[in-house]
């Protein structure tokens, strides 16, 4: 094990693996920015040292420093948290070349997982299903609607260096297609400079389900069941649950072979996770791997009982894997609301601020992770999550039933928090009847 | 520890017909502002009136970070009238004059040498004259020296880092008298 | 930190006759706001002058309790007019000249009633004279009539509870003006 | 269910049980008394009736009062908690006369093991072991010889109206056994106005070791595995665990069958606890039974994921378990640390006060049931238990590592409390591989 790590990070995730760290024995190091002086991390971690100012890329985006910071502290290992340099494969090389142990996977891996296309094409090696596509561009006539017949309608036109929603058209026949390719195309010309696109089917009403991967360096992968990440607003996560609502004991273990699968062809020695749109069909098709520790992960830490943190620090240390995938069972059900800086009401707009007031709830089934207390000033420099709040419960029913009296209890005073909108998505017949998928946060009225 | 909070509460005490205002929040911040006694009243108990500010600011319990611990600026308890404002701040009192000083921090993070190489004289030493240029020390990061140059013009006043020690962002390394 | 509240904090001290007003809210901070002291005044005996804060109580976000809010300690009595009397509390502010007034507050729980039974004339109205052993109301509780007698003699000011309602322990149940 | 439940308690274990009626959906009444005007279950309940002054004998041990504000906010039933009320017969019988469900066993079965020697027996009865003893009082001479050959050596001589350890003599053979009964009889005729003695089998550092009963009212018994409570200062209970390390699978099942045998026979119909000492052989026998919930279930709810307190209302409600004693599993190991305003420097002697600033642990595998925060004032009226810290790990070493980083975590300014004490208790050798009894505290130094 470890001496020292370093932890490359922030707020509530720079805690978390401070606390890991504190009961595996290792020695930690803070860096943090001028704005973080006074930041929980600071405070609890044996040692700190102030990298640059607010700004992150002087500060926690900038390597040099961070490996700088790890010298002068004789730290062994980097752990960079999720955000920030957690999937810079740069930073994980320069780590490397610094002889620091960068705590997630090789350069080599992310750099191939963060890359869409190369991505999408090892998983196809790898047999993971992935939405079926054009494989490339396509142009007006015979070849699209050949393609477009072949995947079977709906379709999704999208540009290939698009982004945002611009350059995508659906089509729900030839005669759709082909106005649609002929809009994508000029919109995307605009747009981007380029009048390249692809056909892909268009999943309709997709849910968002993720596997929790762990690998070791000795060739070992398993899976940790699924999150569900439905909740999201503009792709960012709200709310997450372990397991899913839909997915039963079979297709948990469908989808965690297809992770495992992918995971293992890349040769994973981490934890990861492999992102999935589920259909309501029961159909999955892989979206893109995350190379590092997520944010939701303590809802699979709550239903496995497995300290995923530890886990990850562990395997970069050379450890092996201290269970099988028999180990792993699920027992009852988590979930966790993301309590941001932000008012709900006026579109999510981020509220930095001084917060006054803090009462964390507490008693069974909770756990709370976060970095804020009385006199905390949000900062406007980063991300504006301020908490997370982690209900427990046997059953579905209960761990709602538990957030809902969490939520209850819990006060921030001074800014206003995501607290009131979760409380209104618990409330609703779609979430408790589990009838949601990714767009339901567009259409939900509170 | 918050300068701006501490400059207007003082604005607040000076500014009202109050002696004394303290505020304590989370974490322990405590902050008190006495008022100034006047020094010519000579028959008050003295008793009553010292308020030394005790402001501890947030320090770590665990704290083994190489930061210097801070000081806490001395009570006042001089008879004769103090031409000194009330000292509310837990950090380094400043040296009298401060504004002809001036403190040369280090914009990286690293270990200090005072010199290119280990038996060699150091760039710059207490009573040194310097002009903007002149290199004042290297700070080493990732193997790469890095030389830190005067930024004023001036006298070096004092060196603040040990040879080999390692520096954080904005840690001071010298102050310099400006010309 | 709040500015705004500790600025109408001072002002309070200000314009009333107390020395120290100290603020403890729910959940942390504290502020101590304490009146300047005259320096021309030199024997002024200091401790005679310390006098009680009043805390404004915690109010629950989710009271539905049938508690009136409370009301804070009155002010001591001036030895001169002022125009402002003190008010230190976020709470409303109590009846002048509240030395002549006595609360009857409720020794048990249950429930008031104003007269022996429905139909019947209450016990005790406003402006009845009463002594010490006159009985005022019957709280109920486990379906025991507990009769609540005058403990002075006066004239009954106010009535603070419907017939009918719930009462708890120490709940204000009649003002009186003492004899 | 029932629509609004009072609580008859205070402090945390009040607020504990208001979070159960929220998860159940169930209004809560807090009563309080002057002095707890400001606690936090009074803030948390949907009602609140004060009920008396600070001296608990005028509210909450006054049932008249309590009965009286159940009535006036027209609540069904009433939860006693733990300690005032909870053991009460008289108090049970006042809630049936006023037609208040009483959320525990009957007024019967509270009375009945509430009474040790009516107890011993009914236990006897139901084949549960007990210590074996002289089932009665002993003189000096042949008969108390008898005795003792037939429980066999060391015995302890203890003076039947006894306690405190005043009238107590423990002795190896028979020549100390005669000395010792006559001077156990003098000490206790001196100390309690009868000499009557009588004789049980001396356990040598015995492990306090509970089992967790759960009944309905259809007349089914579970049991939910064993607490070790063996850590503990004049029959104060400091530090709890689940499961205990001295007890294995075949050994809980055999004394998991023993408690329900004696509830069953007693027909006990609510959460209780048989409580039992453990010889270092592997023996058991039982103690008393706590007929209330514990302050300890914690641990209990950590391993199993079973909500004990919602459980014990839904039985009062008259439902039937949730579950059969198949479904009960023990995941992991769970402790708890009770944080006292004690000064456990000064032989634990309490230290109410006005608590400046608290921050309480968070992360994984942590729950903290508590009702302080900044600026509450620590009352000399009642229980110095401030809050209780349970850590929650896969395995006994990882909570143990896990309560360690959260001692160091937790800051309460202001007063002393016990939580250094349990950073040694929990650094000790002694304790970390498992070998204490309920004499470890009196020899521990540190």
């Amino acid at each position: 094990m470890f001496d020292k790590i370093l932890i490359a990070n922030r707020g509530e995730i720079a805690l978390r693996v401070i606390r890991a760290c504190k009961e595996l024995g290792v020695s930690t190091v803070a860096v943090h920015s001028e704005a973080d002086r006074e930041s929980l991390h600071v405070r609890m971690a044996d040692e700190h040292v102030c990298i640059g100012p607010a700004a992150s890329t002087q500060s926690y985006l900038n390597k040099e420093r961070i490996i700088a910071a790890a010298e002068i502290t004789d730290a062994s290992a980097v752990h960079p948290g999720y955000g920030f340099m957690a999937e810079s494969a740069e930073f994980a090389e320069a780590c490397r070349a610094s002889h620091l142990v960068f705590i997630g996977p090789e350069p080599e891996t992310i750099e191939s997982m963060g890359n869409k296309v190369k991505a999408r094409e090892r998983m196809v090696d790898a047999g993971v299903p992935v939405v079926p596509g054009s494989d490339g561009p396509v142009e007006t006539g015979p070849s699209a609607l050949a393609v477009a017949s072949e995947i079977g309608y709906p379709v999704i036109v999208k540009a290939a260096a698009g982004g945002g929603g611009r350059g995508m058209r659906v089509a729900r026949s030839d005669a759709e297609l082909e106005t649609g390719i002929a809009m994508a195309r000029a919109e995307a010309a605009t747009a981007f400079g380029s009048d390249v696109v692809y056909i892909e089917r268009f999943v309709e009403r997709p849910r968002h389900v993720e596997i929790q991967i762990l690998g070791d360096r000795l060739g070992s992968v398993i899976h940790l069941g699924e999150r569900d990440c439905s909740i999201q607003r503009r792709h960012q996560k709200l709310l997450e649950e372990a397991p899913s609502p839909a997915v039963d004991d079979a297709l948990r273990a469908k989808m965690g072979d297809a992770a495992v699968r992918g995971a293992e062809a890349i040769g994973y020695d981490s934890a990861g996770t492999v992102e999935f749109l589920l259909t309501p069909g029961g159909e999955f098709y892989f979206m893109e791997m995350n190379t590092r520790i997520q944010v939701e992960h303590p809802v699979t830490e709550c239903v496995t009982g497995i300290d995923l943190v530890k886990e990850q620090i562990r395997v970069a240390a050379g450890d092996r894997l201290g269970f099988e995938q028999a180990d792993v069972s699920v027992q009852g059900h988590a979930i966790e609301c993301r309590i941001n800086a932000e008012s709900p009401r006026h579109n999510f707009r981020p509220a930095p601020g001084r917060i006054d007031l803090v009462y964390f709830p507490g008693g069974p089934g909770i756990r709370v992770d976060s970095h804020i207390y009385p006199g905390y000033d949000v900062s406007p420099h980063y991300d504006s999550m301020i908490a997370k709040l982690v209900a427990h419960g046997s059953t579905r029913d209960e761990a709602i039933r538990r957030m809902r009296r969490a939520l209850e209890e819990l006060i921030i005073e001074g800014i206003p928090t995501t607290a009131p909108f979760h409380q209104a998505v618990l409330a609703s017949a779609e979430f408790s009847e589990g009838r949601v998928d990714t767009g339901f946060i567009e259409r939900f009225e509170w | 520890m918050k300068f701006e909070e501490i400059r207007r509460l003082i604005d607040l005490v000076e500014r009202s017909d109050v002696d004394e205002v303290e505020v304590t929040q989370w974490f322990m911040n405590r902050i008190r502002v006495t008022r100034r006694v006047p020094r010519d009243i000579v028959d008050r108990p003295a008793a009553s009136l010292s308020n030394p500010p005790d402001l501890p600011s947030l320090s770590s319990p665990n704290d083994r970070s190489r930061t210097k611990p801070s000081t806490t600026a001395p009570p006042q308890s001089e008879p004769e009238p103090d031409p000194e404002p009330v000292k509310t701040a837990a950090e380094p009192a400043p040296a009298p004059s401060s504004d002809r000083l001036h403190t040369v921090t280090s914009p990286i993070v690293g270990t200090f040498y005072a010199a290119q190489s280990p038996g060699a004289e150091p760039f710059a030493q207490v009573g040194d004259r310097v002009v903007p240029s002149t290199v004042l020390c290297i700070v080493e990061a990732m193997k790469i020296m890095n030389e830190i140059e005067a930024e004023s013009a001036g006298t070096i006043e004092a060196r603040l880092v040990e040879n080999g020690e390692p520096v954080e962002f904005g840690q001071p390394l010298f102050t310099l008298r400006l010309a």
